[in-house]
């Protein structure tokens, strides 16, 4: 009884981990710049693709993690100066719009680059299940925890003791005063952009052993790192965070006791009961407005 | 008959007090104005009155009916109307219709009648638009009567929630620093559009900082304090107070 | 809008088969949802991103109650409009205090909810591979093929068109807008928002609800896919496209997005790449849609001569 | 101002009818339209069905054509979406003005545009397993794949040889596990065979241990049998691995393709599925008619493209040469004629199978054209 009730959080814990880390990039973009970004999924599959048709082209492992990286980064920051900074002072809604032509723009250019099929990556370290009292867990899945866990703290670190890092937050508060104290809110955009690639990057090379990546395996990653952030409030990483595993785990609990059928329903009737409740997620800033 | 009275009204964000057990009424057909240094608590106590926030404790009794907890728009159904420090402008209308917006109450509404464009919702909105354009004129906005709200420069915009404001035809109209931002030519010609507006009947309860302007034309004052009430009177009265002069004024000298 | 009329009108002319009368019945419909959303997104300032879940729930609620319960299409269409229209009163009321991207994620969870439902219940639904369902019968007459049913939707069309002119020049009209200028500024006008809001969350379900019945029947076949999160940004994307506020707008923007995938078809896989790249230029120098983008710069030259 | 509005909005349209009149044209040749998901989830179906169609149209026409008549082949994405599929089959048919329809990659696509195939009257060659395409017969709808219901049934039938009596049943919620979920539950009786668990998983779901373990900690279950194509398999598979579960697994015809291997890895070994010859060619007896058809359909295939042949690739196969078989009986591609000619098919070898239509069969195939196949060492290995 409780091994599977553990096998189910397990089970959720991978799912949210990788959730997490697509919400996490969410949450990047929309401090610096109050942008949705919904190309966010496309990152996570530039990660994976690259890098496994890297490996399978026979470039090493840790080469074709690297480049991955620096592909999707590249793309990150391509697609910040040519879509999002031209039309910076646009409709919060057309800007969503941009986010999901690039989507898919991304999406058709990696069909034609790469391939529709779908690939794997080499687990990291094996195959050998892990047991842990009666519940079992693969290493890759340990190999998410961690690299969500590195980055959160890399995160953390970077927000709060780097320079750089401190006027990425300083603009999201107050851009203006940002600006006076000569924070260049260019620069910071273009950043987080290229920081959120990244973190979608990693994010898509760690998960592809486990749930292997194509073409447009970034959809429902997207989608669902949306709701971990919205759930989590956005603007929010570590709310971001907790917004992933809270939705893994709630998928994984609700097919295991409730409903396989419905477990993502019963998660985004979770998400909107929250949001009843707390109309800017669990820990968003509660804003009065000021009139 | 009081039109409206403010019993040990408080209000606290997390903590910190931004109104607290403040009382006062304001008597029908005055221009009462509420002074204080800036954070003294005006504009909350204005969200107060009007609904956009709810009381800590205290009670709003306006033509002595308990309002407190009720929302705006049922506040505005009763006569009560406002401005905002910060503009509250439809941006995306025009000019004329922010005006035609202030009018909502007395329009046919019915959802209906309106998708429908019977001859009824027609007449109105043609009547509406010609008293629209009177107050327009009457507020000195003659000349954007084509306008979009978005294309207006900021004192036009001021006046333009004062319009706006009217068309409500309120009993009590509360403004919250219509000089706020004027040259001195533009502060004077509000000045006496907010005296043609008590002429008319109209109470007009009015947050300034403009010294000049309040002590000119208020019938009473209430100065404010960290959200307490510091002193209140005919405008001779507040002036020789000497706590409003070391709080307030001396603040500023 | 006569001349809204004249283009449905004179359309055809073109027409040398009954594939575009299809095509134009699909660009037609779309534009009809459009309207209706436009009203929500465009007026009143209110994103849904789940929309396509109320045409699937008008589809589906037709398609039940013909096959089903041998309710008549009229009577079956009906009926789903007037439960669309509930539910989006009930769930309309929460939902809508939420504001920007968090009222996004409510209405997309609504409409994943409802698409998880029409493709989980089988018995009902036929599941993901569709269910079919008989011609638009009413007073003994039969709405069949394209080009009778191009007509009907070009009257429809020019009716949701009309009605949308006329709301927006109104009273309601006007609250609405000035929900989306300011909401505080409203309210203390006597504006009751959130009234005005879930009605306007109402009407533009009703829109699409009436429109997805219809669809079902000229289709004569329905899968769940049209409820899909992609269904709903689709919508979206046609108002924001072809510009928010703006009736016409909507309208051209349905029509481009629905001969768009037909017109790149012959470019085969290169289709995504080119309707991405549309799909950012357009916002990027069109930010507030084509429509009034254009209507804009021949104003402003105009002026300038 | 207004008007301006409308010029545009006429400028807009016109430009759209414009863009299409110029697809329309009209030739000699063979016309073969084809709607397939090249794109979306069920690409990996319309994918090499399309590859499959383009090779064997343009080998065709190097050998000089059928009947003295070049073919030409008009194909659409429909993307997996069934309003699109019914728009693109309305426009092959009446713009493009093809001889015969070929398509429908998913059941879903198909179904979407058996309406106004059946009003249109043209022969119509579907690539989709749901038997509910030929069942009730339509007078102009055929399909070259196994249903769903064989699959099943296949299954099942192995699974009574083994002596299993009580299995779980896990699929995929989308057309193709659900439509086999509904049929496994339809047959499973009739081989004495209780489904005691049924759970299903979204085609994207990064992990199913949970529904796994449900099915783990349901007593009795003696084997699994899991619906459904893409990477949800092989995620089941891996999980199944993962979770020490030792029970036979059975697997679709969905993941008769080498992908899956590759992509379950080791987890894949000893899963046993229902195949066509297809995918083990050389184990064929040799006795076996189909042998030499699969031989060489695998060997041009993966010359053609460098990638391994599926089973779907074959699908398109079959319907081109039905279509022009009965084509070619019918000494013209007169839609009536051809249609009665294809329901004529008898004996022809496909990838597929051995194929024989009727007036009541519009598939012609019977289980015989199934083969069990196990995987063993990474491969293919026939198991009947």
């Amino acid at each position: 009884m409780f091994a599977a009730f553990l096998q189910y959080l397990f089970s959720g814990l991978t799912s949210g981990a990788i959730y997490a880390l697509a919400g996490l990039g969410f949450a990047i973009i929309y401090n610096a710049s109050h942008v949705i970004n919904f190309a966010q999924g496309e990152f996570i599959m530039i990660g994976g693709m690259a890098s496994a048709t890297l490996v399978a082209a026979g470039v090493p492992m840790p080469l074709a993690i690297v480049l991955a990286l620096l592909i999707s980064m590249a793309v990150g920051v391509a697609l910040e100066k040519f879509a999002i900074e031209p039309a910076r002072n646009a409709d919060v809604v057309t800007i969503i719009i941009i986010t999901i032509g690039a989507s898919i723009f991304l999406r058709g250019a990696t069909q034609i680059i790469l391939d529709k099929e779908f690939h794997s990556l080499p687990a990291f370290s094996g195959e050998t299940p892990i047991g842990v009292m009666g519940a079992t867990l693969m290493p890759q899945s340990l190999w998410v925890f961690a690299v969500a866990a590195v980055m959160i703290v890399g995160l953390w670190w970077f927000f709060n003791r780097t320079m750089f890092g401190k006027a990425m937050l300083a603009t999201s508060h107050n851009r203006l005063a940002a600006q006076l104290v000569g924070v260049g809110v260019k620069k910071v955009l273009l950043a987080s952009f290229a920081l959120s690639a990244l973190l979608g990057a990693v994010g898509g090379v760690v998960v592809t052993p486990i749930t292997f990546t194509n073409y447009e395996a970034g959809i429902m990653l997207g989608l669902k790192g949306f709701s971990a952030a919205v759930l989590g409030g956005l603007g929010n990483g570590g709310g971001a965070i907790i917004g992933g595993l809270i939705v893994g785990i709630v998928e994984a609990l609700a097919s295991g006791y409730l409903s396989s059928a419905y477990k993502d329903a019963i998660a985004f009737v979770i998400i909107l009961f929250v949001l009843f409740f707390m109309p800017n997620g669990l820990f968003g800033k509660r804003g009065t407005d000021r009139v | 008959m009081t039109l409206l009275k403010v019993e040990n009204l408080s209000k606290e964000f997390g903590g910190v007090h931004a109104v607290e057990d403040l009382t006062f009424s304001v008597e029908p057909g005055h221009i009462h104005s509420i002074i204080g240094p800036n954070g003294a608590g005006k504009t909350t106590l204005f969200n107060l009155i009007t609904g956009v926030y709810t009381p800590s404790a205290g009670r709003v009794l306006f033509q002595d009916r308990l309002v407190s907890g009720l929302k705006p728009y049922e506040l505005a159904a009763m006569g009560m109307s406002r401005t905002f420090q910060n503009l509250q402008i439809f941006f995306n209308m025009q000019a004329i219709e922010n005006v035609m917006v202030g009018a909502h109450l007395h329009l046919n509404r019915g959802f209906l009648s309106s998708f429908l464009r019977l001859p009824a919702v027609v007449r109105g909105d043609r009547e509406c638009r010609a008293r629209c354009t009177e107050l327009m004129e009457f507020v000195g906005l003659a000349k954007y009567l084509d306008a979009d709200a978005a294309s207006m420069p900021y004192g036009a915009l001021k006046r333009l929630e004062i319009a706006r404001a009217l068309a409500a035809k309120p009993k009590m109209l509360l403004l919250d620093e219509p000089a706020a931002g004027l040259n001195a030519t533009e502060s004077r010609e509000i000045d006496e559009v907010i005296k043609r507006v008590a002429a008319s009947g109209i109470t007009v309860v009015l947050v300034e900082h403009d010294m000049k302007m309040v002590m000119g034309i208020s019938d009473h004052i209430t100065a404010l304090d960290y959200g307490r009430k510091l002193a209140e009177g005919t405008p001779a009265e507040v002036r020789a107070n000497p706590d409003v002069v070391k709080a307030y004024l001396g603040a500023h000298a | 809008m006569a001349l809204l009329a004249i283009v449905v009108a004179a359309a055809p002319i073109g027409f040398t088969n009954s594939y575009f009368y299809d095509v134009g019945v699909n660009a037609m419909f779309n534009a009809i949802v459009c309207v209706g959303l436009n009203l929500l997104i465009g007026y009143a300032g209110q994103i849904s991103l789940g929309h396509a879940g109320f045409f699937a729930l008008g589809a589906y609620g037709s398609a039940l109650l013909t096959t089903m319960y041998n309710v008549p299409p009229i009577g079956a269409l009906t009926i789903s409009a007037l439960v669309v229209g509930l539910l989006a009163f009930v769930v309309g009321r929460p939902i809508l205090k939420l504001k920007g991207h968090y009222l996004a994620m409510a209405t997309l969870g609504i409409g994943i909810i409802i698409h998880i439902v029409l493709k989980t219940e089988s018995k009902f639904t036929g599941g993901p591979d569709g269910m079919s369902l008989d011609n638009f019968k009413m007073l003994g007459f039969t709405v069949m093929g394209d080009r009778m049913w191009y007509w009907v939707a070009g009257v429809l069309l020019i009716l949701a068109v009309w009605l949308a002119l006329n709301l927006i020049d109104s009273p309601v009209g006007r609250a609405l807008r000035a929900v989306h200028g300011s909401e505080v500024g409203a309210e203390v006008v006597g504006v009751d928002t959130s009234s005005y809001k879930v009605l306007v969350f109402v009407v533009s379900a009703v829109f699409a609800s009436v429109v997805g019945s219809l669809f079902a029947h000229k289709n004569g076949f329905i899968t769940p896919d049209i409820g899909s999160f992609f269904g709903s940004v689709h919508l979206v994307t046609m108002v924001v496209l072809g510009g928010m506020a703006s009736v016409f707008g909507a309208v051209v923007g349905a029509v481009i997005l629905t001969l768009l995938p037909q017109v790149l078809a012959s470019v085969e896989q290169y289709e995504a790449m080119i309707l991405g790249v549309i799909m950012m230029g357009t916002m990027i120098f069109m930010p507030k849609g084509l429509l009034p983008s254009l209507l804009a710069k021949l104003k402003s030259r105009e002026a300038g001569r | 101002m207004r008007n301006l509005v409308k010029w545009g909005a006429t400028a807009m349209v016109c430009a759209g009818v414009v863009a299409l009149a110029g697809q329309a044209s009209a030739a000699e040749p063979i016309k073969i339209g084809a709607f397939l998901s090249a794109t979306g989830p069920a690409s990996f179906l319309g994918e090499p069905e399309k590859k499959t169609l383009e090779m064997y149209v343009e080998k065709m026409n190097k050998a000089g054509g059928v009947m003295g008549r070049k073919l030409e082949l008009v194909v659409y994405d429909d993307g997996g979406a069934g309003d699109k599929a019914s728009t693109f089959a309305k426009r092959l048919i009446e713009s493009d003005k093809v001889d015969v329809l070929i398509g429908g990659s998913t059941t879903g696509t198909t179904m979407a545009a058996v309406p106004l195939v059946e009003r249109a009257g043209i022969p119509f060659i579907s690539l989709a397993g749901g038997v509910n395409i030929v069942e009730p017969v339509k007078k102009w709808v055929f399909k070259t794949p196994h249903t769903d219901r064989m699959a099943a049934e296949k299954v099942f039938g192995d699974m009574k040889k083994k002596g299993i009596s009580k299995i779980a049943l896990i699929s995929e919620d989308a057309g193709f596990g659900k439509s086999g979920h509904d049929q496994s539950m339809l047959v499973v009786k009739n081989y004495g065979i209780e489904i005691v668990a049924d759970e299903v998983y979204s085609p994207k779901d990064p992990d199913v241990t949970a529904q796994l373990t449900k099915i783990k900690n349901t007593p009795g279950v003696q084997a699994v049998f899991n619906f459904g194509f893409g990477q949800g398999p092989a995620i089941v598979t891996k999980n199944f691995k993962q979770l020490g579960m030792t029970v036979p697994l059975y697997q679709s015809h969905g993941v008769a393709s080498k992908d899956y291997i590759k992509l379950a890895g080791e987890a894949a070994e000893g899963v046993r599925l229902p195949a066509a010859g297809l995918v083990v060619p050389d184990q064929l007896a040799a006795t076996d008619p189909q042998k030499p058809v699969v031989t060489a359909f695998k060997k041009e295939y993966e010359a053609a493209f460098k990638s391994d042949v599926s089973t779907f690739a074959g699908h398109a196969y079959d319907g081109l040469q039905i279509f022009l078989a009965a084509a070619a009986r019918a000494g013209s591609v007169d839609k009536e004629k051809v249609r009665d000619e294809i329901e004529k098919t008898s004996g022809y070898v496909g990838t597929g199978g051995l194929v024989s239509m009727t007036a009541t069969d519009h598939m012609g195939l019977s289980l015989s054209a199934f083969h069990m196949v196990e995987i063993r060492k990474g491969d293919w290995v026939l198991s009947d």
